[in-house]
């Protein structure tokens, strides 16, 4: 038996938790995260198709549970705020005996709730977060991020832009006025600068705002022919909806037509924006659309079992259960610190991505990143992002002390109790 | 020099001069009754006296300081103290703290913390407010609710909360309104003791002619916002000018 | 200059629509003096008439075409209208096409009947009682009504857009002689102005020029009074209450095309709803359209690039600090009416 | 005893039992049981409620004796928060200075914002202090990051200066808020059959800040001072013209509920150091007039009750999910049970908001005092019973006529 | 009084002479406490009945219950008016019956001129006097027609309540406390128009402290004592009785 660490498994089943936000703007992207995983737990306990397991080059998970423990989970609610998530995650820990958390869809909580994590010993496995901070200057040795960040959503986009609005562009910049906004705007502009790229404005907008009227409109007064919209969630729905209602895309500046760019696409939220999303770029994480065969049988099952396709928050979170049980069977211990070990600079396929790295250094994950572009002629409800660009992973790697992920330190792994 | 000194006060609203000229002087521990028609100014004239409203031009000097542009609890604590027409108490709490509170303002002034000390042992206010209470009356009624006193009791009440303090000045709004004749008489009654126990000096609005005459030593009539007569009540009573415009035959 | 008077028209426009939410809430929390949280919730089941117009519009009969298929690679299943059976796929499309405006008719007697449940069954038993109750029961029916929402139509925004007629947007700049594409101002937008003038000029109108406003007012003020006075004041409250509704509703209905609806949107808006109706003033509906033209107008002129650079975060605070310093100045807000909840 | 009433002794003990023994309390069910869900008493949400009670006796202590409505309080708990993270981050570990300096902050910060808030009455009063509150709400999420921690909130890290204390603990870790070598985190159990109870330092420590305010506050409520703020409520025209300066009463309630709200933000901190702008936003200033009329407005207990419900509530309920839905209703036959979970799913785990907002109505509509109410009701009804066989006997004692 | 008379239309009353307005044994509570305990009495048409009792006796209680005002509750009880009967009706359905109360605390609306504190007693059915009419008796609120009526003088505030109920098509005027406040020359107008109502037919019920000025206009008197009958009789008789006089009504 394991112990020496908090919450060691006694029984015959170990427990994981689930923070995922069920209420709030981000319900339905937690839905789909906790369909993921269920159907992961499913798949752990040898139910269902296997899934990923089928695919995953790593051969150590066997169906039947985690280390021949079978896996229950139990589920909390974020509500996309950090002192709650905190506190749904602190009662699985302290009241379930949750030995590891995972989930989440926003970096203000992933980096939050593993920061708890790592105080309290357990392992933390971050679901959907994009900012470079949860694994730049808030990373955690017991903090895992299989996710991508910002950093590489502008490596992956800038050539494919590039290529397709050439490279003399005036960009502005809208930007959500907090730490992901920050960061995902500091990237974009530093890849697209360093392609040829001006960036005539970068202006900030509040996270509260609905109505972005006021700061579109300026924007072609200023010269620039792209509007890039560092917004994510309902602020992009919205604001998105608003630059398509001015009518931007239909105008021409500089001669060259009007674009409009997001970073990070979600499929989710695409659909908020209807048809304002075709032909306008971004980068995703995954998408069901993928043709690998681990994708394929990820969305055979998901699809089979809810009746629709998977989305990339659903995929990451499938994924990162897959890779904290398989960790824990190849250290052979549920202990933070042995799983820890496992995970660090653990190279597997088979998940969707491509070849992966779980990179030791900042506990992120270094995949292919997919630039995508709104559908203009989809074939049904679930198609409205095709794949541009696989961008290999080479391209999207960075050195651990960029300064883009300056500061910070990862500590050292805590068992806990 | 009189305690009070009101010199060419005026007042408008809008169109209508509610004061005009107003010069009034009240002398110490007289009882001063200001009578008049409805509309006369009279409550207007109180106003301007306890800081509600601010004359247009014109001066108000108590015990030879200004009032003017003073706050109203910075005027009730250079002593005057005041009833009004309509009854205001603390409705939300019982008649026996409504009475305590002015005894606290008397010995506290106007800001002072007792965040800790129960008002229990607070006896020597208790005690004073239970004598007015009796004084007035309303002892077995202390525990009541202010608000669910009937209207006659709301003013008896009002009235010990500015007795209690003492206070060299005492302005009375239509006092004696809506109270049953005994308790009119009782009234007069308390008044009178007390002007005479304690040195204070009352300045009263009533349209009851009997409070009036049996109170005042002198009486100034208000008509349309100015003075009409001052004189001592004999006078007035048989003034034409004052039957006239004010009392009427019944007088 | 051009930059001004872009700002001015963005204003108005926002302003146009915080005007239309809180007359609304004017009529109940300015005028009826009832705390009403829950009003966010009836702009927001207002956009929804509209989504769910459109949604009951393209109900449709389902066919299988083996040729296509579906993302697991099984046939797919195709949709058809019946609007198109009906009408001829043309007329179909265009009905659907339409479906916002057509939601007005739709959302009219449905807001209504909301609003008068609503004060029936509920608000009438809390015109006496402290504001804090209103609070509390108003703020969980809005919860209730935004969960139910929730429910059925999932919490992710829906797309509700205007019609292909109004898409795009007029070079304003243009017409007034600046540069092409210098002030251009969706299509969408000017009719939510003009839409927002209309009914505001229709809601001042029934007030001012019948006694009902008058009337409720007074019961308001006393309610036992205006009994004494044979005016049975429940009733003008209910027919209050309905057209309030109604006016938060249709404020919704329009907006869903400018920003797709959600749950939560109401809640978004209350806050800011709330301010504007006290800044405009209690009781007054002239204050409450004024202020919201004042803030929509100085919130887009702080969102104005050279203004950030200048003041950062300034845009995040404008409304509140005007707010503050428009109360601080003016007591009762730029209109406010005495006496009404200021106990 | 300790300068209160009878009743109000009562009450106090009553309320330390309580606390003291909320352990076994919130406990009642057997771990691995079927009702185990429902089961409070871990540390995290046991901290939780007395903190918020804390907020929310703060809060009262305003409203309802003012009847000053703040809808911006929570800034004030963001606040205190933020400066103990602060204390922690720069000075030690310990909770002391950082609660006392939450408290000191929160304070001067109520004083400026009351200063200007208080020029206003009414409805007025509360925009102006929502319109406060969101500003600086705005402004912690975003351009005060560096001061803030922005979106992710105020953490520490492990190259803090923390000149009393070390950096990072020896196992490399940052280390964890205390009391003098206690860790606010330690936690002991002790097993009883099959019931677990858990006792945890940092609740313990709360629950003693929090009965000290609980006394406090009572003292405040008897004081004159109390009075005074109770006719400031009823009638502000007459307290000003009998003497009394309205302004220094409405403030000093204002900063002592402000410092309630800055001692329950340092607490919070205390107990999981990291301190989050969301604590600022209205929704939060919301919840605790929620609680205080979900409670009782102007009771004692009330505010305490009904934080603990809504905690409850969040933390509890969220958290049932469809799963362990399916475990309670097993013994049904499979038809029976799928319907069930169908109808009860609405309202438990992500459907938790719907049932508080139908708890919020129910409450309001039938018990117009709030929880205590129903309380005083229930104890009405009993005592009726109890008058009712008095007055059984005292009539068979007379004769018949 | 055991008996119940049959009040409703075309029947015999058994007992008592055609009533107009026939108070029956009502009991009523606010909240809790029990203040109006089973009054009895009959108006007659045309007739004014003078309502007499101590501060506290529950005169304004009885009148409000009448009035069906939403307190105090009746518990027990009917009041009938012209065959109709009241006590199943609300406020509002009782005033358009013809019920016509001026309050105590006259309760003019704030925030509405004079003028439309008048017009809104005329919206509903029936209406009565004219505005011009309305000036004509009482000049004074046609020169403040337009003056918020909360900021008229408190005697101005008193012709408005009573204006205001006259402005309805009334067939009891209830009137609590008319001459609190007015000036002796207002007081003998407001006893001339009473005179001139009764002349038109309107049955009046008055509550007054002034009892002499009451009784020397009604026809008859009713006394109350905590909210019971003690005496219902001839107006002159309550002059004449010294022991009632002095019991019930300290004159
Ligand atoms: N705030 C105000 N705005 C406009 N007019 C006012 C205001 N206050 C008082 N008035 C007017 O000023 C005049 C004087 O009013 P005041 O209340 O002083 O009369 P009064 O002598 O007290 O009469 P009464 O004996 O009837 O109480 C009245 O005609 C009144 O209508
Ligand atoms: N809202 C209320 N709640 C509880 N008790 C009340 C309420 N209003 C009046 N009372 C009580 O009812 C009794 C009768 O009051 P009422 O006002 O009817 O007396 P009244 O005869 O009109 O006296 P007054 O001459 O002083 O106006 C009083 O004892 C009073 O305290
Ligand atoms: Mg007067
Ligand atoms: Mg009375």
């Amino acid at each position: 038996q394991d112990s020496g660490f908090t919450n060691a498994p006694t029984g015959s089943t170990v427990t994981l938790g689930f923070n995922v936000p069920q209420t709030g703007p981000y319900a339905d992207e937690g839905a789909d995260e906790l369909r993921a995983y269920e159907l992961a737990v499913e798949h752990l306990n040898g139910g269902g198709d296997g899934g990923m397991m089928n695919t995953f080059s790593s051969k150590a998970l066997q169906g039947n549970g985690i280390l021949s423990k079978k896996v229950e989970y139990v589920t909390g609610d974020t509500q996309t705020k950090s002192d709650a998530a905190r506190a749904s995650a602190k009662s699985m820990i302290e009241k379930d005996g949750a030995i590891m958390i995972t989930g989440g869809s926003s970096s203000g909580v992933a980096v939050a709730v593993q920061a708890l994590c790592q105080e309290a010993g357990v392992i933390f496995m971050a679901g959907l977060t994009h900012s470079n901070d949860t694994t730049g200057k808030d990373k955690r040795a017991n903090g895992f991020r299989h996710f991508f960040n910002s950093y590489m959503s502008g490596a992956a986009l800038a050539p494919v832009l590039a290529s397709a609005y050439g490279t003399d562009r005036k960009a502005y910049h809208l930007t959500a006025d907090y730490n992901w906004g920050y960061t995902t705007e500091e990237a974009i502009r530093a890849s697209t600068e360093a392609m040829g790229w001006e960036t005539v404005a970068a202006v900030k907008t509040p996270l509260t705002q609905t109505d972005f009227s006021s700061y579109i409109a300026p924007v072609l007064q200023s010269g620039a022919d792209t509007l890039v919209l560092n917004h994510y969630g309902g602020n992009m729905v919205n604001s998105l909806t608003n630059a398509v209602q001015f009518g931007l895309r239909d105008k021409q500046v500089n001669g060259k037509d009007f674009q409009i760019i997001v970073p990070l696409y979600s499929r989710l939220m695409a659909r908020g924006a209807g048809e304002n999303v075709k032909g306008i770029f971004g980068s995703t994480n995954w998408h069901w659309s993928l043709q690998d065969e681990a994708s394929k049988a990820f969305v055979q099952s998901f699809g089979t079992k809810y009746g629709f396709p998977p989305s990339q928050a659903a995929h990451t979170c499938y994924v990162q259960t897959l890779l904290y049980a398989d960790a824990v069977e190849r250290a052979g211990s549920f202990a933070p610190c042995a799983v820890a070990e496992a995970l660090e600079g653990f190279e597997f396929d088979g998940l969707g991505n491509g070849k992966t790295l779980y990179r030791a250094e900042d506990h992120q994950c270094f995949k292919d990143v997919l630039v995508v572009k709104g559908k203009e002629n989809p074939d049904n409800e679930f198609d409205l992002l095709e794949i541009v660009e696989v961008t290999p992973v080479e391209q999207v790697t960075y050195a651990p002390d960029h300064p883009q992920f300056a500061g910070g330190a990862l500590g050292s792994c805590n068992n806990g109790a | 020099m009189g305690i009070l000194e009101v010199k060419g006060v005026n007042k408008r609203f809008g169109g209508l001069q509610a004061l005009g000229d107003v010069n009034l002087s009240v002398q110490e521990n007289k009882v001063h009754a200001i009578i008049g028609p409805n509309g006369a100014g009279k409550s207007t004239l109180l106003n301007c006296l306890v800081g509600k409203l601010i004359p247009d031009t014109g001066s108000v000097m108590f015990k030879g300081q200004s009032v003017l542009g003073r706050k109203p609890y910075e005027i009730n604590q250079m002593g005057i103290s005041r009833v009004f027409q309509t009854p205001e108490i603390f409705g939300d709490l019982s008649v026996l703290e409504n009475v305590m509170i002015p005894c606290f303002a008397r010995r506290d002034g106007a800001f002072r913390m007792h965040a800790i000390e129960s008002v229990q042992s607070e006896h020597e206010i208790m005690d004073m407010a239970m004598t007015m209470l009796e004084d007035v009356n309303m002892a077995e009624k202390r525990d009541m609710h202010a608000a669910s006193l009937s209207r006659g009791d709301k003013r008896r009440l009002e009235m010990a909360m500015c007795l209690v303090q003492e206070p060299s000045l005492l302005l009375l709004d239509e006092p004696t309104a809506g109270m049953a004749r005994a308790d009119t008489n009782n009234t007069i009654d308390l008044l009178r003791e007390i002007k005479e126990k304690r040195d204070i000096t009352m300045c009263i609005i009533e349209h009851d002619m009997h409070v009036v005459f049996s109170l005042a030593d002198r009486i100034t009539v208000l008509a349309q916002g100015t003075p009409l007569v001052e004189d001592a009540p004999e006078n007035i009573k048989g003034n034409p000018k004052v039957r006239e415009a004010y009392l009427g035959e019944s007088a | 200059m051009d930059a001004i008077i872009l700002q001015i028209l963005n204003g108005l426009d926002k302003g146009s629509a915080y005007a239309l939410i809180a007359l609304g809430l004017t009529l109940i929390f300015g005028t009826l003096g009832v705390v009403n949280f829950a009003h966010g919730a009836l702009f927001m089941i207002g956009a929804f008439c509209a989504v769910t117009l459109s949604r009951i519009l393209s109900i449709s009969r389902t066919y299988v075409d083996e040729t296509q298929k579906d993302f697991l690679g099984r046939p797919l299943e195709v949709k058809v209208p019946y609007a198109h059976d009906i009408f001829g796929p043309e007329m179909g499309a265009a009905i659907i096409d339409w479906a916002v405006p057509l939601s007005i008719l739709f959302a009219i007697p449905v807001m209504i009947a909301v609003g008068v449940i609503m004060e029936r069954g509920l608000i009438k038993h809390f015109y006496k009682r402290p504001h804090a109750d209103q609070i509390l029961v108003t703020f969980g029916l809005a919860i209730v009504l935004q969960e139910i929402i929730k429910y059925y139509y999932g919490a992710n925004p829906i797309p509700t857009p205007a019609p292909a007629a109004f898409k795009g947007s007029f070079d304003f700049g243009a017409v007034i002689g600046f540069d092409a594409n210098t002030i251009i101002y969706p299509y969408w937008r000017l009719v939510y102005f003009a839409f927002a003038a209309v009914i505001i000029g229709a809601v001042f109108a029934f007030l001012q020029f019948t006694t009902f406003g008058m009337v409720v007012r007074a019961g308001m003020a006393d309610r036992e009074t205006v009994g004494l006075l044979g005016i049975n004041i429940d009733k003008r409250f209910t027919m209050m209450f309905g057209l309030a509704a109604a006016v938060a509703g249709l404020a919704g209905v329009m907006y869903a095309p400018i920003n797709s609806p959600n749950y939560h949107m109401g809640m978004d808006f209350l806050v800011l709803s709330f301010v504007v109706v006290v800044v405009g003033g209690m009781g007054s509906l002239p204050g409450a359209v004024l202020a919201g033209f004042l803030l929509g107008i100085l919130e887009s002129f702080a969102s104005m690039k050279e203004v950030i650079n200048i003041l950062p975060g300034i845009n995040q605070i404008i409304i509140y600090l005007v707010a503050i310093i428009i109360l601080l100045t003016r007591p009762r807000g730029l209109m406010g009416r005495k006496g009404v909840m200021e106990e | 005893m300790l300068g209160l009433g009878k009743k109000d002794t009562t009450l106090v003990l009553l309320v330390a039992c309580l606390t003291m023994l909320a352990p076994f309390l919130l406990n009642p069910f057997p771990e691995g049981s079927a009702m185990a869900q429902f089961n409070a008493g871990y540390p995290d949400l046991m901290q939780r409620f007395v903190i918020f009670g804390i907020f929310a006796i703060g809060f009262n202590i305003l409203f309802g004796l003012t009847g000053y409505l703040s809808f911006g309080h929570a800034a004030f708990l963001g606040i205190g928060s933020y400066a103990a993270v602060w204390m922690f981050k720069l000075l030690s570990m310990n909770v002391i200075p950082a609660i006392l300096l939450a408290v000191v902050m929160s304070g001067l910060f109520a004083l400026l914002i009351g200063f200007i808030s208080l020029r206003r009455s009414g409805i007025y009063f509360s925009i102006l202090t929502l319109a406060f509150a969101q500003m600086m709400f705005a402004l912690a999420y975003s351009v005060l990051t560096p001061i803030t921690g922005g979106e992710t909130g105020l953490q520490l890290a492990p190259d803090d200066p923390r000149v009393l204390d070390t950096a990072t603990s020896a196992s490399g870790n940052i280390p964890v808020p205390g009391l003098f070598g206690m860790e606010m985190r330690d936690t002991a159990k002790l097993e009883l059959g099959s019931w677990v109870f858990t006792f945890n330092v940092g609740y313990y420590f709360s629950a003693i800040v929090m009965l000290i305010s609980f006394y406090l506050a009572i003292r405040i409520f008897r004081s004159p001072f109390g009075m005074m703020l109770r006719a400031v409520k009823s009638n502000q025209q007459r307290v000003n013209y009998t003497g009394l300066n309205a302004r220094p009463y409405t403030l000093a309630a204002f900063v002592i509920s402000g410092m309630y709200a800055g001692l329950a933000g340092g607490l919070m901190a205390s107990m999981d150091p990291l301190a989050g702008a969301e604590r600022m936003f209205w929704t939060a200033s919301g919840e605790v007039v929620l609680m205080t009329i979900l409670g009782g407005a102007g009771t004692l207990i009330g505010p305490v009750l009904g934080a603990g419900m809504i905690k409850y509530m969040e933390n509890i309920i969220s958290k049932i999910n469809s799963d362990i839905l399916h475990s309670w209703f097993a013994f049904l036959p499979d038809g029976l049970e799928d319907f069930m979970v169908a109808i009860v799913y609405p309202f438990i785990g992500k459907g938790w908001h719907l049932t508080l907002g139908i708890i919020f109505m129910l409450v309001v509509i039938f018990l117009p005092g709030g929880l205590v109410e129903g309380g005083q009701r229930i104890a009405r009804l009993f005592r009726r019973k109890k008058q009712a066989k008095g007055d059984d006997a005292s009539k068979a004692k007379q004769p018949a006529e | 009084m055991n008996v119940k008379p049959d009040f409703s239309k075309g029947k015999n009353y058994a007992e008592t002479a055609p009533a107009f307005l026939s108070v029956w044994d009502i009991h009523a509570y606010y909240g809790e406490s029990y203040i109006v305990q089973g009054v009895n009495f009959n108006v007659h048409e045309g007739e004014i009945l003078a309502l007499l009792g101590r501060n506290g006796a529950g005169k304004t209680s009885t009148l409000r219950a009448i009035a069906r005002l939403d307190d105090p509750q009746i518990t027990h009880g009917e009041v009938w008016l012209d065959h109709q009967p009241l006590h199943l009706k609300n406020s509002h359905q009782a005033a358009q019956l013809g019920i016509g109360l001026v309050p105590e605390d006259r309760r003019i609306i704030a925030g509405l001129t004079v003028e439309e504190n008048l017009k809104l007693a005329q919206i509903a059915p029936p209406i009565g006097w004219s505005l011009e009419r309305l000036y004509e008796l009482f000049p004074r609120l046609g020169e403040r027609r337009n003056q918020e009526g909360v900021t008229l003088s408190g005697g101005e505030q008193q012709m408005l309540s009573i204006a205001r109920a006259l402005a309805r098509d009334i067939k009891v005027l209830l009137l609590d406390e008319p001459y609190e406040g007015l000036a002796p020359v207002i007081v003998d107008e407001i006893e001339k128009t009473l005179r001139l109502i009764k002349e038109q037919g309107i049955t009046t019920v008055i509550v007054e402290q002034n009892a002499v000025r009451a009784l020397e206009l009604a026809d008859r008197s009713v006394i109350l004592d905590t909210g019971t009958v003690v005496f219902d009789g001839a107006a002159g008789e309550v002059l004449e009785n010294k022991e009632l006089r002095e019991e019930y009504l300290a004159i």
